[in-house]
């Protein structure tokens, strides 16, 4: 018996070894477009290591918008950076027969001058500010908050009381099966609701700062346009499940909605544009929806004579859905401009 | 469950070695990740620990709660590339510059 | 008069108005000025409100939900609470009141100003009634995020730089914040202010939370060594975002530091809840005479006036380690009177400056050319503004200055007294520095530019509202008084209200 | 606690705070006025200032037949506010009162047609407001309050002219004002944590607390003492006072007789007798240094006024001696020098104000600013010098002058407390007045006037404006007739032995 | 029996990718990298998808799990068409000996 406990450990420690080790990777390494892949992997590394402590909604979420979405942002962002950076450099820089060559202009800023540098160079210029000395002060330093963290980690070994009996207790209460998704739209929905707030701000930043680029308009590829046509309606589809799912299993509105954000960031990329009449107000309007209907489910309840956000039992049902549904939506929405980016 | 101690652990050193990434690297896309990891690192440690009554179900508290983490680190990541490309198109740098005039 | 709404219904009202106002002014642009201020006026409405049901019904506590804590989320509002909504609608009255007029030449800013603005009110008001750590969580980020877009609105590649740095400091101080709601979270199993005071015992787990917690916290509120980033992003944000950030934003991450202090930490035994406010009180001094000195060395008006909200956090952090077994009530209120004070006062001065900026088209001190003249409202606010910096009578800083010496002088801290002293006097410097070239000519006598009358009354009427809370501090105690939330933890207060919203809530399934 | 004012305040209770309003609501609404509503202000000021004299000769006669007068705000929790008149805070009142009239007037003359007049009159208006409240303060709190509002009003007036000079002028004035103002709260405070009250009392309100603080009560008596010392221009903390004379000539008069060194004065004579309680301060040993560094200023600032060829600035070194007389006339534990210290108070006012002016007339007219520039003024402008010599005697201290009543009080007052030196600091001070007095009035008088003046005005008929005239012969005329009939009733002497009588000395 | 066959498959899927990633490492140009990962991986993921069919509790589960591998093909045969066309329009010149 002890062998087959053992294994999973042993899986486990490896899993752990992988992270660490993606992570030190992805933050030293010298070559930017290889520290953003290996940040994507260590996401889906994390999808597992997720899985394999029983959070299965993380683990959704994780690979879809951590390394999903989070993941895109950053290899449109190096895109960009690296578009500007070849206009700068007079794309005059010898191509090398390597995939690794093009981002190694968009790893150096200071291409200006020195068109081709060797990955050393590009180290220095981009790594660190600090000397070398200084450094491994800080490291020495940061052991310090290692070992303590560790060590209080450590004392939280044993169990302490949460509130698994308590949510599994008025689950029934909440309208919907599934634990994570009673906590995050109702036990906990004020959260949510913010949070949705928090991923709209996000939004009306990116737009607010006027010099952010529109993503670049690629030549059409037609294999790329008839994979779309392909995935785009199943994604929708998908989406629409994982809304549904979400009630009682894993899954739920934001993972539904990165997935139906991939559909609109696919669609934009084989070609299709949102119609000009639409990027005026019916546009802001999907991108407002969730928070919209969200809190006016729950102001509206307070005309019943019940609290903030306090669904009386029976309409929680419907009221969650109706809120799951909406909050796809713009979910969806401002996942997809957040990656194009840019003002409409 | 041993294994719980192990993520959190690995969350802990996740959450170092992104703080000093943070500090020690320049370029702002670095510091997008560095962030990022540390966050990863955080919520390894909260929903981690969640596991640890061996046997009964995860607490789902703290999974909702690293739900809403990550989705506002999303957020925030989207909104610090956006601004790195506006830095860049502004002056040029892809890292954080003295505090001077730039007028 | 019977009260129209609930406690709970104004507290409602503090969040979801400005909420639903940032995305109505999203969708409609066009009409976002008047949006603006509608919600503006609105707020201050439900401020008062909440207050006045304060002042009656005694501290509020309601569960969001039908789920009370700690599977739910709490919102509690007591004195504390109330002062900083009070000074939040306030200045943000104050300031929505002056942004159209500042905006009007730009309209693609005033576009992005009014959701995120309406948006970063929504995270302070949120933030001031929150008492569940998770939920303080979100508000902070939402804040944190809102502030840093709102810095890098004018688009300069200052404005840039500042904001990118904002944003990672914010971010990071969130995270390490987030950390300490974790462990605590495993440690006791509730992330509720009042229940895990109940709960919370010295050992590691509190110690490391209150670590991590601090470390976040004081980063967001620019104490000294943290202050790196402030200066940069207050000085070269558009005016009205500077001066949010300055009166506003850097209060609560105060407040919370403050709040889980005395509903947390101030009560542990051990080692580290008796030196932690030595330390600040030691940081605050530094940062007093640092941000001060710095503040008298600066050529730019907005920089000067970023480097005195530098000094003006240390003021906040000196009440820490006079909160000792006498006198320790006096500090807390000095403390909150100072930063009430300095919210209305930096306000009015970050307007006014901005005000003069449009007239000379830049603000550098030395060639403010007789600003006296031509400028007087404008230059008045920013004189009375200064008063109450200096904390010379009769000005809110005033009152706040004298409460906080009471208290040295009544425990015998004669440093903390003296630097209390030493920083009005270095703060008179700054402050007069800047009248004194407001009086006399430059070499290059310039031709301004009209500056409306809207953003000249608005700075004004901050000013007169810091100087009047001189005056006012008697009305204040009272409310101060609502909860106790100096006296007793905040565990003591609630629990009534505990027990009746815990039977509603196993009524309700 | 109701903070609110009480309901069933007194009528008595408003006219403190109608003096406070009479010059504060007239300023305010002078810094909206347009710059060329030149009636407008000026019915503004004048109204102000005599509905301000007249509630002050009001209440006068009120304190005379034992009235009180008393208004309470609250501002923190166990201190008031309050606006208090005794028969201490009248003899200030009474001389602010009279003396912001005359040089209100003396300043419409003056700045007529100068650029900025609303904003001089608002400030001017705000600093008598200011004054008044310092002379009304019931407690330290109240008085401090006022005591900074008047570095604040003060301010804009030294630095009015805007030139670079003036705003080095201000610095020096705030740098030193502004640090005093910060020892006076250190001061201030430290004393509310000991005895727990702050209220001016008879006699002073330390006593009980003499035993167990001793040492903390004298530094604070040396907090305090700098605190207003600043102001009063006590050696060495003097300097900002001849840097200010950069102002106009109607703010030097103000600074110099009526506002802030004179506040500081009456500041000095509050701490000793109201705060500590003048026995009490002898029992603490701290009013013999404090007659020492009074003589010392009698005589450093006599002494270097002597130097001084600009005009303004002798006077400015003269006030620095005249002052400390008062200081002295306090220090000196005694009813007669009490009387000498206080009658002083309004006696130099008035003296110093009509030098000021006149001071003012030569510049204004002729555009004299040097001593040496005054030969045979006296035959262009034969009334402001008979002004200004009858000024000048006083200040020497010959009867039947004004100064000379004050002198003989303090003098007497030194014999009756059994010392003697403060005699010779009087005859030396005295001596040196004569000195650097006398040399002018000889050349404005007995030299022949120069081909042409620095800077004509021509006036006509008249020697200059009459509204720079008028004020300047009634000062004169009074600093004459204050001494001539100091034992009348209601004349500074009397009102000056009344407080003596009624506050400091009773059984 | 099925549990064996399934993991025969798992295996031998584990054995392609092995390949897949081998060859990912050891190609020389960005064509033949790229045949490597879309055959053998692609092949890698069928023989694992299969090995896991075999395990699925309902035919439902079944019939996703040969879902994604459908996608997945569509999706990695997109994707490898995007790269080498995009390395070819970059000049790269296929590799050669």
């Amino acid at each position: 018996m002890a062998s087959l406990n053992l294994l999973p450990l042993a899986i486990d420690l490896v899993l752990a070894l992988t992270l660490l080790w993606l992570a030190w990777r992805a933050l030293s390494s010298p070559d930017l477009f290889r520290a953003v892949v290996l940040f994507i992997a260590l996401g889906l590394v994390l999808g597992l290591v997720w899985v394999r402590l029983d959070a299965v909604d993380i683990a959704l979420a994780e690979i879809a918008l951590g390394a999903g979405v989070t993941g895109a942002l950053l290899l449109a962002a190096l895109a960009k950076l690296q578009s500007a950076e070849a206009e700068t450099a007079d794309a005059s820089t010898e191509q090398e027969g390597d995939w690794q060559g093009c981002s190694q202009a968009l790893a150096e800023p200071d291409a200006k001058s020195k068109p081709t540098l060797t990955a050393s160079a590009t180290m220095d210029a981009t790594g660190s500010a600090m000397p070398i000395a200084l450094r491994i002060l800080l490291a020495l330093l940061l052991l310090v908050p290692l070992a303590g963290l560790g060590w209080v980690v450590w004392q939280l070994w044993l169990p302490a009381p949460g509130l698994t009996d308590l949510v599994a207790a008025r689950l029934e209460a909440s309208g919907v099966a599934h634990p994570v998704t009673a906590v995050l739209l109702n036990f906990r929905g004020y959260d949510t609701l913010l949070e949705l707030a928090v991923l709209l701000l996000a939004l009306l930043g990116v737009w607010s700062l006027s010099s952010a680029p529109h993503l670049g308009d690629e030549e059409q590829e037609p294999a790329l346009a008839a994979l779309s046509r392909l995935l785009a309606p199943l994604m929708i589809l998908v989406a629409a499940y994982l809304v549904w799912v979400g009630a009682h299993a894993p899954g739920g509105a934001f993972q539904a909605g990165s997935v139906l954000g991939a559909a609109g960031v696919l669609l934009r990329l084989s070609g299709w544009r949102v119609p000009p009449r639409a990027t005026g107000w019916p546009l802001r309007l999907v991108l407002v929806l969730g928070v919209v209907v969200f809190a006016c489910m729950g102001l509206v309840v307070m005309a019943f004579g019940q609290p903030l956000l306090g669904y009386p039992p029976g309409w929680a049902k419907p009221a969650l859905l109706a809120i799951e549904l909406a909050a796809t939506l713009s979910i969806g929405a401002i996942l997809a401009a957040l990656f194009i980016g840019g003002r409409p | 469950m041993t294994s719980v101690l192990v993520f959190a652990l690995a969350g802990v050193g996740l959450i170092v070695l992104g703080f000093y990434a943070l500090l020690v690297q320049r370029h702002l896309l670095r510091k997008v990740l560095a962030f990022n990891v540390i966050s990863s690192g955080i919520f390894l440690l909260l929903a981690g620990l969640a596991r640890r009554a061996p046997g009964a179900e995860p607490d789902p508290v703290p999974q909702a709660m690293v739900l809403t983490g990550i989705v506002v680190a999303v957020a925030a990541t989207a909104l610090a590339l956006a601004m790195i490309q506006a830095l860049r198109a502004a002056t040029g740098r892809t890292w954080l510059g003295d505090d001077g005039d730039e007028e | 008069m019977p009260m129209p709404l609930s406690g709970a219904e104004w507290a409602a009202a503090l969040v979801f108005v400005p909420l639903l106002a940032a995305l109505a002014c999203f969708l409609v642009p066009r009409a976002a000025n008047w949006l603006g201020l509608l919600a503006a006026t609105l707020i201050l409405f439900a401020t008062l409100g909440l207050v006045r049901g304060l002042l009656g019904d005694g501290p509020l506590r309601v569960a969001v939900g039908a789920w009370a804590a700690p599977l739910g989320i709490d919102l509690v509002a007591d004195g504390l609470s109330a002062v900083l909504l009070l000074m939040t609608a306030l200045v943000g009255l104050g300031v929505s009141a002056f942004a159209p007029a500042y905006f009007a030449e730009h309209s693609e800013q005033r576009r992005w100003f009014w959701p995120l603005w309406l948006l970063l009110w929504t995270a302070l008001n949120g933030l001031y009634l929150a008492a569940d750590l998770f939920n303080l969580y979100v508000m902070l980020e939402l804040l944190g995020l809102s502030a840093a877009a709102l810095t890098a609105l004018s688009g300069s590649a200052t404005a840039l730089n500042a904001a990118m740095r904002y944003l990672f400091v914010s971010l990071l101080g969130s995270a390490a914040y987030l950390l300490g709601v974790a462990l605590l979270y495993h440690g006791y199993g509730t992330v509720d202010m009042v229940l895990l005071g109940e709960r919370l015992e010295a050992g590691a787990v509190a110690s490391a939370a209150l670590l991590a917690m601090v470390a976040g916290l004081l980063l967001k509120t620019a104490l000294w060594p943290f202050h790196f980033w402030l200066a940069p992003a207050h000085g070269s944000a558009p005016a009205p975002v500077s001066a949010l950030l300055s009166a506003l934003v850097i209060k609560a991450s105060f407040y919370l530091l403050l709040r889980l202090w005395l509903a947390l930490f101030s009560g542990l035994a051990g080692l580290l809840p008796t030196l932690l406010p030595e330390l600040l009180g030691l940081l605050g001094a530094a940062a007093i005479l640092w941000g001060s000195v710095q503040a008298l060395r600066q050529r730019r008006l907005k920089l000067l006036i970023a480097y005195s909200t530098v000094a003006q956090v240390g003021y906040l952090f000196l009440a820490f380690p006079l909160t000792g077994v006498q006198a320790g009530e006096i500090a807390w209120r000095a403390v909150l009177y100072l930063a009430l004070a300095h919210g209305l006062a930096k306000a009015a001065m970050f307007l006014s400056a901005g005000g003069l900026l449009r007239f000379a088209g830049h603000d550098r001190i030395a060639d403010l050319d007789r600003a006296a003249q031509r400028l007087p409202l404008t230059l008045t606010a920013f004189v009375l503004g200064g008063v109450s910096i200096m904390g010379l009578p009769p000005s809110g800083g005033f009152i706040g200055k004298w409460l906080l010496l009471e208290a040295a002088f009544t425990q015998g801290r004669w440093g903390l007294a003296l630097v209390v002293l030493v920083g009005g006097i270095l703060a008179a410097g700054y402050v007069f520095k800047v009248i004194g070239y407001a009086f006399t000519a430059t070499k290059i006598a310039q031709e301004g530019e009209a500056v409306p009358l809207a953003m000249q009354w608005s700075a004004l009427l901050l000013a007169f509202g810091a100087i009047l809370l001189g005056f006012a501090a008697p009305w204040f105690w009272p409310l101060l008084e609502v909860g106790a939330p100096f006296a007793a933890p905040l565990a003591e207060i609630g629990t009534e209200a505990i027990a009746e919203v815990g039977a509603v809530s196993e009524a309700a399934p | 606690m109701t903070p609110t004012i009480e309901a069933t305040m007194p009528a008595n209770a408003w006219l403190p705070l109608l003096v406070l309003a009479s010059s504060l609501l007239p300023g305010l609404v002078i810094f909206f006025l347009a710059e060329r509503r030149y009636w407008t202000r000026t019915l503004l000021n004048l109204t102000g200032a005599l509905i301000k004299l007249a509630l002050v000769s009001a209440m006068l006669w009120g304190v005379f037949h034992q009235q009180q007068y008393e208004a309470n705000l609250p501002l923190l929790p166990g201190l008031d506010l309050v606006l208090r008149v005794r028969p201490l805070s009248l003899l200030f009142l009474v001389l602010s009162a009279g003396l912001w009239l005359l040089t209100t007037l003396y300043a419409i003359g003056y700045l007529e047609d100068s650029p900025n007049r609303s904003r001089f009159f608002g400030f001017f208006s705000l600093c008598v407001t200011a004054t008044v409240g310092v002379a009304m303060a019931g407690n330290l709190l109240t008085f401090l309050l006022f005591f900074e509002l008047l570095t604040l009003t003060t301010y804009p007036l030294v630095v009015h002219r805007g030139t670079e000079e003036a705003r080095r002028a201000g610095q020096v004035y705030l740098a030193h004002t502004v640090i005093a103002g910060a020892l006076l709260l250190a001061g201030t405070v430290w004393l509310y944590t000991l005895v727990g009250t702050l209220t001016f009392a008879t006699r002073g309100f330390v006593a009980d607390a003499v035993d167990s603080h001793r040492w903390s009560l004298v530094a604070i008596f040396v907090l305090l003492i700098i605190g207003v010392g600043v102001k009063a221009a006590l050696v060495p903390l003097h300097s900002w006072l001849p840097r200010a004379m950069v102002a106009p000539a109607p703010v030097s008069a103000l600074l110099h007789a009526v506002a802030v060194v004179k506040a500081g004065a009456f500041g000095i004579v509050l701490i000793v007798y109201d705060v500590f309680g003048v026995e009490v301060a002898a029992e603490l040993g701290v009013t013999g240094p404090l007659a020492l560094v009074a003589a010392f200023t009698i005589l450093y600032g006599s002494t270097r006024a002597l130097f001084q060829d600009d005009l303004k600035r002798r006077l400015a070194f003269s006030t620095v001696s005249q002052v400390s007389y008062i200081v002295l006339g306090v220090a000196i534990v005694g009813p007669l020098a009490t009387v000498g210290g206080l009658v002083h108070l309004v006696h130099q006012g008035v003296m110093k104000i009509t030098l000021f002016f006149c001071a003012g007339n030569l510049a204004e007219t002729l555009g004299i600013h040097k001593v040496s520039e005054m030969n045979g003024v006296g035959q262009r402008m034969p009334w402001t010098m008979v002004a200004f010599t009858i000024g000048v005697f006083g200040m020497i201290g010959l009867p039947p002058m004004a100064g000379f009543i004050s002198k003989w009080y303090l003098g007497l007052g030194g014999l009756e407390a059994g010392v003697h030196w403060p005699l010779f600091v009087l005859a030396g001070s005295s001596l040196l007045n004569a000195a650097y007095f006398l040399p002018i009035l000889y050349r404005a008088w007995f030299r022949e006037p120069p081909a042409a003046w620095p800077e004509e005005r021509d006036f006509g008929a008249q020697e200059t404006a009459w509204l720079l005239l008028l004020p300047t012969l009634i000062t004169a005329a009074l600093s004459l007739l204050m001494g001539l009939f100091a034992s009348m009733p209601f004349t500074p002497l009397e009102w000056a032995r009344l407080i003596a009588e009624r506050e400091f000395y009773r059984p | 029996m099925l549990i064996s066959l399934s993991a025969f498959f798992l295996v031998a899927g584990a054995v392609f990718f092995l390949a897949g990633t081998l060859g990912l490492l050891r190609f020389p140009d960005v064509y033949t990298r790229l045949h490597a990962l879309t055959k053998a991986d692609n092949l890698g993921l069928g023989l694992m998808v299969l090995g896991l069919m075999l395990q699925a509790e309902s035919l439902a589960a079944a019939g996703k799990l040969l879902f994604i591998w459908l996608l997945l093909l569509a999706a990695s045969a997109t994707a490898g068409q995007l790269v080498a066309s995009w390395a070819q329009g970059k000049g790269i010149a296929p590799w050669r000996r």
